[in-house]
């Protein structure tokens, strides 16, 4: 049941207020106001164990996905896990000081991913790295973040795949903004429209800012699919603390789709995905996603999920990982051989590898970084300080202060 | 910089000059930078129909259409937030906070994005955008309305703060912003909006980020911004009266500050009086204190002495002539200064 | 129709994408996504012409008034017109730096006013004279805050009626923390449990704010109706620039009810108030009522509404005056007679004055007033900024400067 | 102060003294203001099961209840605006702040409601909140979790500010600022949670707005507060063995300074040099260089030099040692001082 409201809202009418409905632990745990079961409104495509499942809605945005396609997403989604887990391997290793891993969220980010065009925009939250991925952002183009060298090494415009936002929220009004723009230049309204993507978290839809996106979009009919992956976490908050109904209700209040589709499935995700971009670009943006998911790792390499969840949750998930459930249907049902499995396993191990090595190898950004490019047309008083600066970091070269 | 184009206005005759108000110079100097650059777009709150609540983008949306000058939902971090995208995908917005005391909710937006993403993407974007903010008291207004925020954002690195003064600035100093290529949060000195000068449009204009001495004198240095640069001066007149020469400066960019015409000035009079009606706790008026006592040690012959709104909230508008710097209080510490 | 998500959004399946819904400016002013008509759901228990409709869910609610607490609602709004009248003509004349005119809300606020019990609170925007009027708050204690001599000189607590806010939306956070503290400390869950009221507009409804509002009073059961006054216009703004749909469907996406109720309609906004803040006090809040009602006069005294909207519209809404209604019912159908009104004439006659009397003879504040009671337990900087500056102005007092 | 009733968490047992890191102390005030009046609670991100993310209000949900420790929604303006409302019925909120960097989308309700309510209802309505905010870097973060936004604060008239620098200033500090009648920003210096100090539970705290001097010296002052007191006083000690005796004053308040003792250093000295990792321009460093330089006009033998962080964006983490006063640079400051 993922539309609560009857038992806390009763009906105006004969008789006294209704009595408080208090669910108790237990009734939230179970789901009672939960916003975390799948519900029978979940696009579902492929199940955890594999199988297709006919959907007359949605099949027909899937019914061009070939074998060799799958198999590409499940490539996608096997590299884009194996760049995160030797990220965070790393991180362990010293050579990164943290890594936020989306261990779990790859068919969400992948199918989305691949549902866009050339010609689209994505902004992200900083856990997209299979979007990036799919927007052709080198691997090795976030480490720097990570590291500490910069703060995103990539063009986003080149790349169409905006720099990482960490500030909770702020990402959607930039997206929004963007949207309106390719609105305004005229790109939107036939199947070569434009359209944008903006990744944001469970956590994120309570910030002001998610909402005043929402507002913007559709006040200015912006040609952007807002896509909430709801791994049921804010660091140790359950999605419980920041809504009563499942999140992809709340664009019902705005007066444009809502849609929950299983994050876990790239086929769904895919699917859900190119409708709704295909909505923005043709003009009847914009349109909310909720790919229910879930965070298999910890929040960032410095968090301790041991204090806030059961291990009991994860066992769970694990059966519906997003990667497997490929796996089976391609053996299954698209006779792939292992000799393609091997394969993809061979090209990870190579990505990681390299990963490695760029990463050990990554230059220490020089002093001068801290004043470059803060403006365009300079600023004659940091121009000073970095003169100060440099000089007085000079004496150290073989001085002897 | 060419005369602007008015052919659409039938209202603005087109000649080379004319008197106009502070207000009507911004909106001069507004639709010539429109019409000199499609991307250029006005967004905020009733800047359409309305023209603005203080009529500054009168007639815009009229002439430029409703997807040049929008009137945005109400939500300020939501016109920021929205600007910053426009401006990635090449935009030039020139947004409006319809008062001073509303643009706290884009803060957020201000000191996260806007001014850190050129330097986040190493220069791969730019923002080119305006944040207009019509500030200052004086206007017998209830709260929030009267308020001198600009210390903030002087303090975030990142940005660039100017005021304008009087109309002949208004009109190059907004066109100025609008090109340049860095956001530019733009002070307007509301009180200051009626009134009046000439405004020469084949004039050639000073830099946007240059101090302007707008009065030469010898026996203390006023170094000021915005609203209280007309009070300054009318300072100045009257202690010319009483024989004292006050030497008076605009700083017109807040920053990065142009300090030179000012350390010039200390080294020649020994006196510096710094004006802002904003409260002075962590303000630019002592980041200024601080900058000339560093660099004209040994020329002054007095401490530097502020001249500033109270560290108390801006008072009902009936105690604002008192909370406000004026010709007395100006007068005052001059008087102070040189018989220190 | 209320619910124009039909057409902007079609549903997924066989075929491209649908075309752009484009509406023409005629078919935005006709309503196609307006959010101005009134529409099926809209709460009405008392037309324009003054005739009272059966409704068999709301009447309930207002069961129990009687010709007596009608005629009293009456006065209320004759009273609260008046005054509003009254300190508008006080700025025309120069006694008022400004005026905010509520004429045309005056049922929303006096029906909702009215509904609250003496242990609620409520939280208005700046605009709630007629609310302030139902919490004991005088007249004249307004007055401060629009000449300048104050922010306002009503006791918050006292009155149970906080200050004026005028950053739109931020009172509905503070209501949201006000109403989790009476839930915290155990007054709510029955008939005399406590709720809080909070106001707002339509154009706030835009704001960040409003939103983590909505999110922390429905995460908390806060037991807090969200009051929203759709006068239709945010200064010169249409509601069409802050949403797509009718407001009161905002709360769908939340989880609590949000409902729609006409705001010229003193009975119906009591009846709706009383069930919603009576939903609040036995702990199922919250709630969002949409007042559907017109801002007759301008903005403020400083506004030009004929920049921005037709006097058509306004001549229109003369017919849906909120007074007229119920004067008309109690003539027809509850034999008032003329002595009543008269007197009521008389006694706002005799307000007027006593506020304009009191007006012209408000002292102005002392000097020392800016400085005092900006903190609780002090502070050395500000004190003796107080007293240099004492100290400066004493030098005037018969001083030669 | 009684010593804090730890009866309900077994891991830290009641004794009259003990060795804490500033964490730990935090945690330990936090449970001691709790418990000492019940209106107190604690809202913010992650405070409750997690203990917030730095484990400040460790086991403070288990011991005091869900009530009292709200594991809030992620906005940071609801934890603001909710906490001022909670204020207004009674409640005596303290707020964490994830980072330094996620104040801003709560800075309009900090400036527009938690700094003015009580002076718009004219003393009516007290705000008895604490937000408390990690700030600074040097923890190899990163952006936005490195941030030092003090100033800001310091610029609004209506809040106070304090920051700790060392552990039992911490414990004394937390529970003053919660016990304050007045709204209080309490900056805790992140990079220095882990040091370690000996707390006498039993030892009668200095007042909160009072600066101290931490080491007397006669060749120069070093005014400072936060993370940089632990560096002033590095440094104090290596000038030491040079031969230049340094006095190192610790704000902790910032707003109101109490700059008396600072006057008083100058006065003897001559020197000064202020250190704070916050950008100079238009910041708290910059009002101490400004007020100084007023009150010790005479004694100055200097101008007051600022050691500060850069007018640039905090840097990717990398160069943050670049981009911070160290040692070094603080040393350089007092031999240009004192070579002047
Ligand atoms: C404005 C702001 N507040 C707090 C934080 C600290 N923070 C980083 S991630 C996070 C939780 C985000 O949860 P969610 O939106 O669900 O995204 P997820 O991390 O699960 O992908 C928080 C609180 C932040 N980055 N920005
Ligand atoms: C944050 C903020 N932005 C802008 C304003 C200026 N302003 C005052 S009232 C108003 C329109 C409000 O419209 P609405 O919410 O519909 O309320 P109404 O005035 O119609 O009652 C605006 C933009 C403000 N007070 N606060
Ligand atoms: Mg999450
Ligand atoms: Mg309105």
């Amino acid at each position: 049941m993922s539309s609560p409201e009857q038992w806390t809202h009763p009906e105006p009418g004969v008789g006294p207020a209704a009595t408080a409905a208090k669910p108790t632990a237990e009734q939230v745990i179970a789901g009672l106001r939960a916003t975390s079961e799948g519900g029978p409104e979940l696009v579902q495509l492929l199940t955890p164990e594999g199988e297709r499942v006919p959907n007359s809605q949605w099949d027909p945005y899937v019914s061009d996905v070939t074998a060799e396609d799958l198999r590409n997403l499940y490539r996608d989604m096997v590299l884009t896990r194996r760049v995160d887990r030797e990220a965070n391997a790393l991180q362990r290793q010293g050579q990164l000081g943290i890594w936020v891993p989306l261990l779990g969220q790859e068919a969400a980010q992948i199918g989305s991913g691949r549902a866009l065009k050339p010609q689209d925009m994505a902004f992200p939250s900083y856990r997209e790295h299979g979007v990036a991925w799919t927007r052709g952002v080198k691997p090795t183009e976030l480490l720097g973040i990570f590291r500490g060298t910069d703060h995103g090494s990539w063009d986003p415009l080149a790349n169409r795949f905006h720099l990482y936002t960490i500030v909770i929220g702020n990402q959607v009004l930039n997206a929004a903004g963007y949207a309106m723009g390719q609105r305004f230049e005229g790109k939107v309204g036939d199947d070569d429209g434009e359209a944008t993507i903006c990744y944001f978290g469970d956590g994120a839809t309570s910030q002001g800012d998610v909402h005043e996106g929402f507002v913007w979009a559709s006040v200015y009919d912006a040609p952007l699919v807002f896509f909430c992956q709801n791994n049921q976490w804010a660091i140790s908050e359950p999605t419980e603390r920041q809504s009563r109904l499942p999140l992809y209700q709340r664009a019902r209040g705005y007066g444009f789709p809502g849609i929950r589709v299983d994050g876990n499935d790239v086929l769904a995700t895919l699917a859900v995905s190119r409708w709704a971009l295909d909505e923005c670009r043709h003009g009847n943006g914009p349109v909310l996603i909720e790919a229910f998911t879930y965070r298999m790792d910890a929040h960032t390499t410095t968090d301790d999920p041991t204090r806030y969840r059961l291990s009991d949750e994860l066992e769970a998930w694990k059966l519906k990982d997003p990667i497997e459930r490929v796996r089976v249907h391609l053996v299954r049902h698209m006779d792939t051989e292992n000799e393609f499995f091997d394969q993809v396993q061979d090209e990870s191990d190579q990505l990681a590898a390299e990963l490695r090595e760029f990463c050990q190898n990554m230059p220490e950004p020089p002093p001068g970084r801290m004043f470059s490019e803060v403006y365009a047309e300079g600023s004659p008083v940091l121009d000073a300080q970095r003169d100060a600066y440099l000089e007085y970091a000079a004496g150290f070269d073989g001085g002897e202060h | 910089m060419a005369a602007p184009v008015m052919n659409k206005s039938a209202e603005s005759p087109r000649t080379s000059s004319q008197t106009v108000t502070l207000g009507k110079s911004l909106n001069l100097g507004l639709r010539a930078a429109m019409e000199a650059d499609p991307k250029v777009i006005v967004m905020g709150e009733d800047v359409g129909k309305l023209g603005g609540v203080f009529r500054i983008t009168d007639g815009l949306q009229k002439d430029f259409g409703e997807q040049r000058v929008l009137d945005t939902p109400l939500a300020e971090s939501g016109i920021i937030g929205t600007a910053v995208g426009l401006a990635i995908r090449g935009f030039r917005p020139v947004c409006e906070i319809q008062f001073d005391g509303f643009i706290f909710p884009a803060f957020d937006q201000i000191v996260s994005q806007v001014a850190k993403l050129r330097f986040r993407s190493q220069g791969k974007i730019n923002l080119p955008m305006v944040i207009r903010v019509p500030f200052g008291g004086g206007i017998g207004a209830v709260e929030h309305h009267s308020e001198s925020p600009e210390s903030y954002f002087a303090h975030t690195a990142g940005l660039k703060v100017v005021s304008c003064s009087n109309p002949v600035d208004a009109y190059w100093m907004i066109q100025q912003a609008i090109r340049c290529d860095d956001p530019v949060l733009f002070f307007e000195p509301k009180r200051r909006y009626y009134e009046k000068a000439e405004l020469d449009f084949d004039a050639k204009p000073e830099p946007l980020f240059a101090s302007r001495v707008l009065r030469k004198g010898t026996h203390a240095t006023i170094a000021t911004y915005g609203p209280m640069v007309k009070t300054c001066l009318e300072s100045a007149a009257a202690a010319a009266e009483e024989g004292k020469e006050l030497e008076v400066i605009d700083l017109r960019a807040l920053s990065p500050m142009d300090l030179t015409p000012v350390y010039d000035s200390v080294r020649r009079t020994g006196h510096l009086v710094v004006v802002s009606e904003a409260p002075g706790e962590a303000s630019l008026s002592s980041e200024i204190a601080a900058r000339v006592q560093q660099e004209c040690f040994y020329s002054l012959e007095a401490p530097i002495l502020r001249v500033t709104g109270f560290d108390a909230p801006y008072p009902p508008s009936k105690l604002e002539e008192e909370f406000l710097p004026d010709l007395d209080r100006v007068l005052d510490a001059v008087d102070r200064s040189l018989g220190w």
